[in-house]
């Protein structure tokens, strides 16, 4: 019960937030609307018992990733680019049948009444996917230790790169 | 209740095709890039729910990896576009075309 | 002493490399005393050989030198008989008094040296070419006097008709290759081989008469364009270009007989293939009376001396096709003796009359040099067939022979008589235009007799024009029984026995040579050059024959032009634009069709991302609904 | 020992990459000693040489064990002489280059990597290895021709490549299918050339398998009408580019047809005569003509090689001892001659800057030694008897004649338009009166040129006069290649194709 109220509360926030991103005409309203969606989807995660990950999606999502991108947006300016003039006039006409197909499709599985959509699911044992951080750092470090190591590399590289970038004073052209 | 794993699917979707179509529509290369977090987002709500529903801890382990990698990309996303704005002074994807064939 | 038989051909091909490397140093006259030294020596050595065979009782024997392409049953052999020797006699011994006398006619050239070499070279050629014992090195041989005519042609090079008859020369001469070379194939397909002796051996058990006859049909191709017979006689003519001694030894006196040389070298498949041989002596009686024709009317003393080659080795054909091996190569040999002389005696009427050719702008030179005036005229006398001299003898033989055959052999009879009347003519008529009459040649040439060097072989050459024929008479036929051995397989055609027969025959042929011979003389002796009158009398008969039938411009306009043509259509219409068309045009389709996918790469990225989503939609689709 | 001999040129080849750059004085005469050393090498094999069939100094070292790819080298009488040629001509191409100014460095190593390459195609017997240094050659040659080049080189250079990948694309799936059907037939994988060739193929699968083995090499020979890739890479590369290209290059087409083709699918070879015969007639003709008109000497050059090459595929698919001995050996002597046509050429060129026929005239007084040079290869090339190029013509015209009449006797028309192409350029360049001014002070070749020229000129005379050199260290094998196919098949060579059909005919003599 408890996780349903939970549910349909944070899915609002979530959806709000989504539509705000892509709506919004100032950036930084974009980056507060997904702000708001992080907070609520890292809520999920703790009602299906990811606490680790929620943990982190709130320390390094809505912490230092969206920092960076107001810092980058403080940076650039507030800047609203979309309202130069449209160089793809038929952009819109596309997406919107594409959206429209997709909510054909959508309706169309939720008036089927078919949602199992995970049918191999079966009887759930809370305590086999309680997200603890022992829980996670037991396959972590044993099952996916290589790509654990990886991603550690590409982590380090991605640094070494932002750093190089930023350091780029190539001539301007 | 437990809400089952279905509601989180739909859930997702619905934010993962909110996002594809921000995507599709925005010209700034920053909500552009918001986007691409939302889309994430919307997947890595799948793997959490797929990992209850399967009793499978791994679906947490790929929401960790897909954050790691999304950190990375962000930083250096963002870089690149610090870099091109330093250039160009726009933000806006439809200047950058200089791969057209 | 056959094991030395190389030694035949390895002298003047020694002094030919010897030449070559050191020519430049030794200088002017001693490079030439040294190339005739390797000729005669070889002449000498050759002598030396041929002495059983002289003696009768000698069997013919093949020496191996290696081998060369065994897969073939080709080797570097050499067959030594009687005909092999006879041939080497006569070349070596013409070539040598040839090359004394080249050492006064070249006098003076720049590139003395390298004459010689050249001339070594074909002597070392043709040697190797009448030496062999098997086809492939008598092909060896056959290509190799080729290039020497090449050389020599074409050895005043800075002449572009010099340059240009050179190549001619060649290239005609590879026409009559090319059937060489298929009658080559023929005859290996046939017997597994190319030796002589496992050839002719075998020939009448291996061979059929339609093989035996498309073999000799090919061969007479071959031997037609080295030997210079209608239809491929064309260069022998602008090999002129050449210098005179060149003209004697190569143009007259060795290597165009290599045709008659050829067939009678065959004679054993000949044998089997009557067609074969009667389309020889047609194709022999046909260029005797052509090319005759031709001789009548030039004014350039060579060109004469060169049809009338063309004419008499027609008559060798004739009788080659006939049968009467002995009495072709009888003529052959006879032939090089006064042909020699006459061209020999023409190098040096050119020579003192500073390089003109023209008969026009002659006469009256018998009293200035008197030496090659009595040697050119018994040469002319012996070439139309004056008894006792050698001609009339050789060319007596072959219309007999040819006479005895009967049939359609009668109606070349006819034509070798008449022929024998034509060449009287025009040799009358050359020698008197050139000895006798009013001087016509400018002030500032001041005629004169040839140095010793030149004179003397001129004088051994009369000689041997005259006594030449006494080697095989209808009372003594030495050279025939010389040469039976090597005409082992073949039974020989003969003139009529009889003396009575022969008296008829023979007095035929020289009133023929009398009336002929005589017509000329009255016609052209007279003053005030009243034969001009003569010659236009005959008009337009006469300019025809002095325009050589204008044969060259018709293989021009029928062959040569229309074949360029073709080749620059090959080149430049269906290998630029069609081949080489369509393998750019493959490449230009790929990238039109890279322009093509190219506008769907706009360079925007949300447009990419439409045709992403679109794409992943159609998967979700397939994979929702498609279940 | 055969490796040594891919591996001394690579070796070379590094030894040239530590030379400092700008020692540019050092580059070429250290290159041309490097690659005496394969020579000397490959002078030695074929000193120990038996002729006898089969392969010799075999060697086997797994490479690649789950696709049972090895490194498999082997020589017999068909590869030796290709060997031999190729370390032979590499000197002297190096030799020639003394005009490259640029990048000295690069040139020789490129040239010395081909070489190894070169050698390798023709010592691999394991058809993996193979296609690997088939493939390695384009590399370096797609440079030469592509750096050092003439105006249009890039153009020159991508023609070659693409053309001659694609040939060889499909050939890679021809041994891939037969290599997948050896491996399904019995049981482990092989890419050994003898392995391949005993995998039983149905009719129709042999027939593709042989197309795409032959279209490769067609392509590379170039058979008519794949050609036109040659005259461009010929006008375009420079003169050891050139040298090379004429004299190995081209010479993998005939040694695949010869090794490959006829070895793995006798059956669709012996079905192929009629085809492949025509072509190499065709081409015959047609270059010869096509050769006539060329304003440029180096594309006439190139024509008489497509004129050249089709006697060597005629002799191949003639399927007698004479036919198959003489396109081996033809093989050499083309690669000398025309080789040297290319030297020549590139001596003129180096003096003029122009390769026109139109532009010259009158050299031989100007410079004599040149015009004796250039005649004598000029005859060579036409197949003058006493040179090497008659010995293989002339083998090839008759041993083809037993199998092949009609087609042969056409091609023998190609000797013909040789003397006619040859010759009438001789006569536009050498002779008459030299009457441009830039001609008339041309020096002739120095002792240089001259020694490049002079080993050449010998070989041919010793190959034309005794060619029993070669044929004897060749004969054996190419017997055993008309062994295996009438063991093969139902095809039994006609008498008198055979060189035991000679020898029993020359018994009685």
């Amino acid at each position: 019960m408890v996780e349903g109220i939970l549910f349909v509360l944070m899915a609002v926030t979530a959806l709000a937030g989504a539509v705000t991103v892509v709506v919004a005409r100032n950036p930084v309203y974009s980056a507060m609307g997904l702000l708001g969606t992080l907070f609520s989807v890292a809520v999920l995660y703790v009602a299906q018992l990811a606490h680790f990950v929620a943990a982190v999606q709130v320390i390094v999502y809505a912490g230092a990733v969206m920092t960076l991108f107001l810092f980058v947006i403080m940076f650039i300016g507030v800047d609203t680019s979309d309202d130069r003039d449209e160089r793809l006039p038929m952009q819109r006409f596309w997406v919107g049948i594409l959206a429209g197909v997709i909510v054909l499709l959508a309706a169309g599985i939720t008036l089927s009444g078919n949602f199992d959509w995970v049918p191999a699911a079966v009887e759930t044992i809370p305590e086999a996917t309680n997200g603890t951080i022992q829980a996670i750092a037991e396959p972590l470090f044993t099952d996916w230790v290589l790509a654990f190591e990886a991603t550690a590399l590409l982590l380090t590289i991605s640094a070494a790169g932002a750093i190089a970038l930023a350091h780029f004073k190539g001539q301007r052209t | 209740m437990i809400v089952s794993a279905g509601y989180y699917m739909a859930l997702a979707a619905a934010l993962f095709v909110i996002g594809a179509l921000g995507m599709l529509l925005r010209r700034n290369v920053l909500v552009m890039f918001m986007c691409i977090e939302l889309m994430l987002n919307a997947v890595n709500l799948t793997l959490i729910s797929a990992g209850r529903a399967l009793n499978d801890l791994n679906g947490q382990v790929a929401v960790f990896f897909i954050l790691v990698v999304a950190a990375a990309e962000v930083v250096v996303g963002l870089a690149i576009i610090v870099a091109i704005f330093r250039r160009r002074s726009t933000a806006s994807i439809d200047e950058l075309s200089e791969l057209r064939g | 002493m056959t094991d030395f038989l190389w030694l035949i051909i390895a002298l003047p091909l020694a002094g030919a490399v010897l030449l070559h490397f050191l020519g430049r140093f030794v200088g002017e006259p001693l490079s030439g005393w040294l190339a005739s030294l390797a000729s005669t020596s070889a002449f000498v050595f050759a002598l030396v050989a041929a002495w059983p065979f002289i003696q009768g009782g000698e069997h013919s024997t093949t020496v191996l030198l290696w081998e060369w392409m065994p897969a073939i049953g080709a080797n570097l052999e050499l067959l030594w008989d009687p005909l092999a020797a006879l041939m080497v006699l006569v070349v070596t011994g013409v070539g040598s008094l040839i090359h004394f006398f080249a050492i006064g006619y070249m006098h003076g050239d720049d590139r003395f040296d390298r004459f010689f070499t050249s001339l070594n070279l074909f002597m070392a050629s043709m040697l190797t070419l009448v030496l062999a014992g098997n086809y492939a090195m008598l092909f060896l041989g056959w290509e190799l006097v080729g290039l020497s005519s090449y050389l020599l042609i074409g050895f005043w090079f800075t002449r572009p008709s010099a340059a240009a008859a050179a190549k001619k020369a060649f290239v005609v001469n590879r026409i009559g290759d090319f059937g060489f070379m298929i009658a080559l194939m023929l005859v290996f397909a046939s017997f597994g081989t190319l030796s002589y002796a496992g050839i002719f051996e075998r020939a009448d058990e291996v061979l059929g008469v339609g093989m035996a006859t498309a073999i000799g049909l090919l061969m007479l191709v071959g031997a037609a364009g080295k030997s210079a017979q209608v239809p491929l006689y064309v260069w022998l003519p602008d090999a002129m270009e050449g210098p005179t001694p060149v003209s004697a030894l190569i143009h007259a006196a060795t290597m165009v007989t290599a045709g008659v040389y050829l067939i009678a070298r065959s004679s054993a498949i000949f044998e089997i293939a009557p067609i074969a041989s009667t389309t020889v002596a047609t194709v022999g009686a046909i260029t005797a009376l052509w090319a005759a024709t031709i001789a009548l009317a030039q004014r350039d003393i060579k060109k004469v001396l060169a049809y009338s080659t063309i004419s008499q080795l027609g008559y060798m054909f004739l009788a080659v096709g006939a049968g009467a091996y002995v009495a072709g190569v009888f003529h052959l040999m006879t032939h090089a003796f006064f042909k020699a002389l006459l061209f020999l005696g023409a190098g040096s009427v050119i020579h003192a009359m500073s390089d003109e050719q023209d008969m026009h702008k002659m006469g009256g030179l018998l009293k200035k040099m008197p030496t090659t005036a009595i040697t050119m005229g018994v040469g002319t006398l012996a070439i139309a067939g004056i008894p006792p001299l050698a001609g009339f003898w050789s060319k007596d033989e072959i219309l007999g022979s040819v006479f005895a055959r009967g049939g359609w052999f009668s109606a070349l009879w006819i034509v070798g008589l008449v022929t024998a009347l034509i060449t009287a003519f025009y040799m009358a008529r050359q020698w008197v235009l050139v000895f006798l009459g009013e001087p016509r040649w400018s002030q500032d040439t001041s005629p004169h007799e040839a140095p010793r060097v030149m004179t003397i072989p001129l004088i051994i050459l009369a000689g041997l024009s005259v006594v030449g024929g006494l080697l095989n008479t209808p009372f003594a036929l030495r050279l025939e029984r010389f040469l039976e051995p090597s005409f082992e397989y073949v039974t020989l055609q003969n003139p009529p026995e009889g003396l009575a027969m022969f008296a008829v025959l023979a007095g035929l042929s020289v009133m023929a040579s009398l009336v002929g011979g005589g017509f000329g003389y009255v016609s052209y002796n007279r003053p005030k050059q009243r034969w001009l009158d003569f010659e236009d009398g005959f008009e337009p008969l006469w300019g025809t024959w002095e325009q050589a039938y204008r044969v060259d411009d018709l293989y021009g306009a029928a062959i040569v032009a229309p074949g360029k043509k073709a080749a620059e259509v090959a080149a430049f219409g269906v290998d630029l634009a069609i081949i080489d068309g369509a393998v750019n045009g493959v490449g230009s389709a790929v990238r039109r069709l890279g322009e093509l996918a190219r506008s769907l790469q706009t360079g925007y990225v949300r447009n990419y991302g439409v045709l992403f989503l679109g794409g992943a939609l159609v998967i979700v689709i397939w994979l929702v609904v498609g279940r | 020992m055969l490796t040594a001999l891919i591996l001394l040129p690579v070796a070379a080849a590094v030894v040239m990459m530590v030379v400092p750059a700008r020692r540019q004085e050092l580059h070429l005469p250290l290159g041309i000693a490097l690659s005496v050393l394969p020579l000397a090498l490959a002078g030695y094999v074929f000193w120990i040489f038996e002729p006898a069939p089969g392969f010799q100094l075999v060697e086997l070292v797994s490479w690649y064990e789950p696709w049972g790819i090895n490194w498999f080298l082997g020589i017999d009488g068909i590869s030796l002489p290709m060997v031999v040629l190729t370390t032979f001509l590499v000197p002297i191409a190096l030799a020639a280059s003394t005009s490259i100014k640029t990048k000295t460095k690069e040139f020789v190593v490129y040239i010395l990597l081909l070489e190894a390459g070169m050698i390798g195609v023709f010592l691999a017997l394991d058809l993996f290895l193979f296609f690997v240094f088939f493939e390695a050659i384009l590399i370096p040659m797609y440079f030469i021709i592509g750096i050092w080049g003439g105006e249009r080189r890039v153009y020159a250079a991508v023609k070659f490549f693409i053309y001659t990948a694609l040939g060889s694309a499909l050939m890679l799936g021809g041994i891939i299918a037969l290599a997948v059907s050896y491996s399904s037939q019995f049981g482990s994988p092989s890419f050994a050339f003898g392995d391949l060739a005993s995998v039983d193929l149905s009719p129709g699968s042999e027939r593709w398998l042989f197309a795409s083995f032959a279209l490769a090499f067609a392509i590379k020979v170039p058979l008519f009408p794949f050609h036109t890739w040659l005259p461009d890479a010929h006008v375009e590369a420079p003169t050891a580019g050139s040298v090379l290209l004429a004299g190995v290059l081209l010479k993998l087409g005939t040694y695949g047809l010869l090794r490959f083709n006829l070895a793995l699918f006798p059956e669709a070879s012996v079905e192929a005569v009629p085809i492949m015969g025509t072509l190499a007639v065709v081409g015959i003709i047609y270059g010869a003509v096509v050769a006539i008109v060329q304003p440029d000497l180096k594309k006439l050059v190139a024509y008489t090689s497509v004129s050249h090459l089709g006697f060597i595929v005629l002799g191949t698919f003639a399927l007698t001892s004479g036919g198959l001995q003489g396109a081996v050996i033809q093989n050499v002597n083309h690669g000398l001659t025309t080789g040297a046509l290319f030297l020549l050429v590139g001596m003129i060129y180096e003096r003029r800057h122009t390769k026109k026929i139109e532009d010259f005239g009158g050299l031989q007084k100007v410079m004599p030694i040149y015009a004796g040079f250039f005649l004598f290869m000029i005859f060579a090339s036409i197949g003058l008897p006493g040179l090497n190029g008659f010995v293989g013509e002339f083998l090839i015209l008759i041993g083809s004649y037993t199998t092949l009449p009609a087609l042969t006797v056409v091609a023998a028309g190609g000797v013909i338009l040789a003397a006619i192409y040859l010759l009438w350029a001789y006569e536009r360049v050498f002779t008459g009166v030299p009457d441009k001014e830039e001609n008339k002070a041309l020096s002739d070749l120095s002792a240089r040129e001259i020694s490049l020229l002079a080993p050449i000129v010998a070989l041919v005379l010793v190959l034309g006069l005794f060619p029993g050199i070669l044929l004897d260290k060749i004969s054996p094998s190419t017997e055993a290649v008309l062994d295996y196919i009438e063991d093969q098949t139902a095809y039994v060579v006609p008498e008198p194709g055979r060189l035991a059909d000679v020898y029993l005919a020359g018994e009685d003599r």
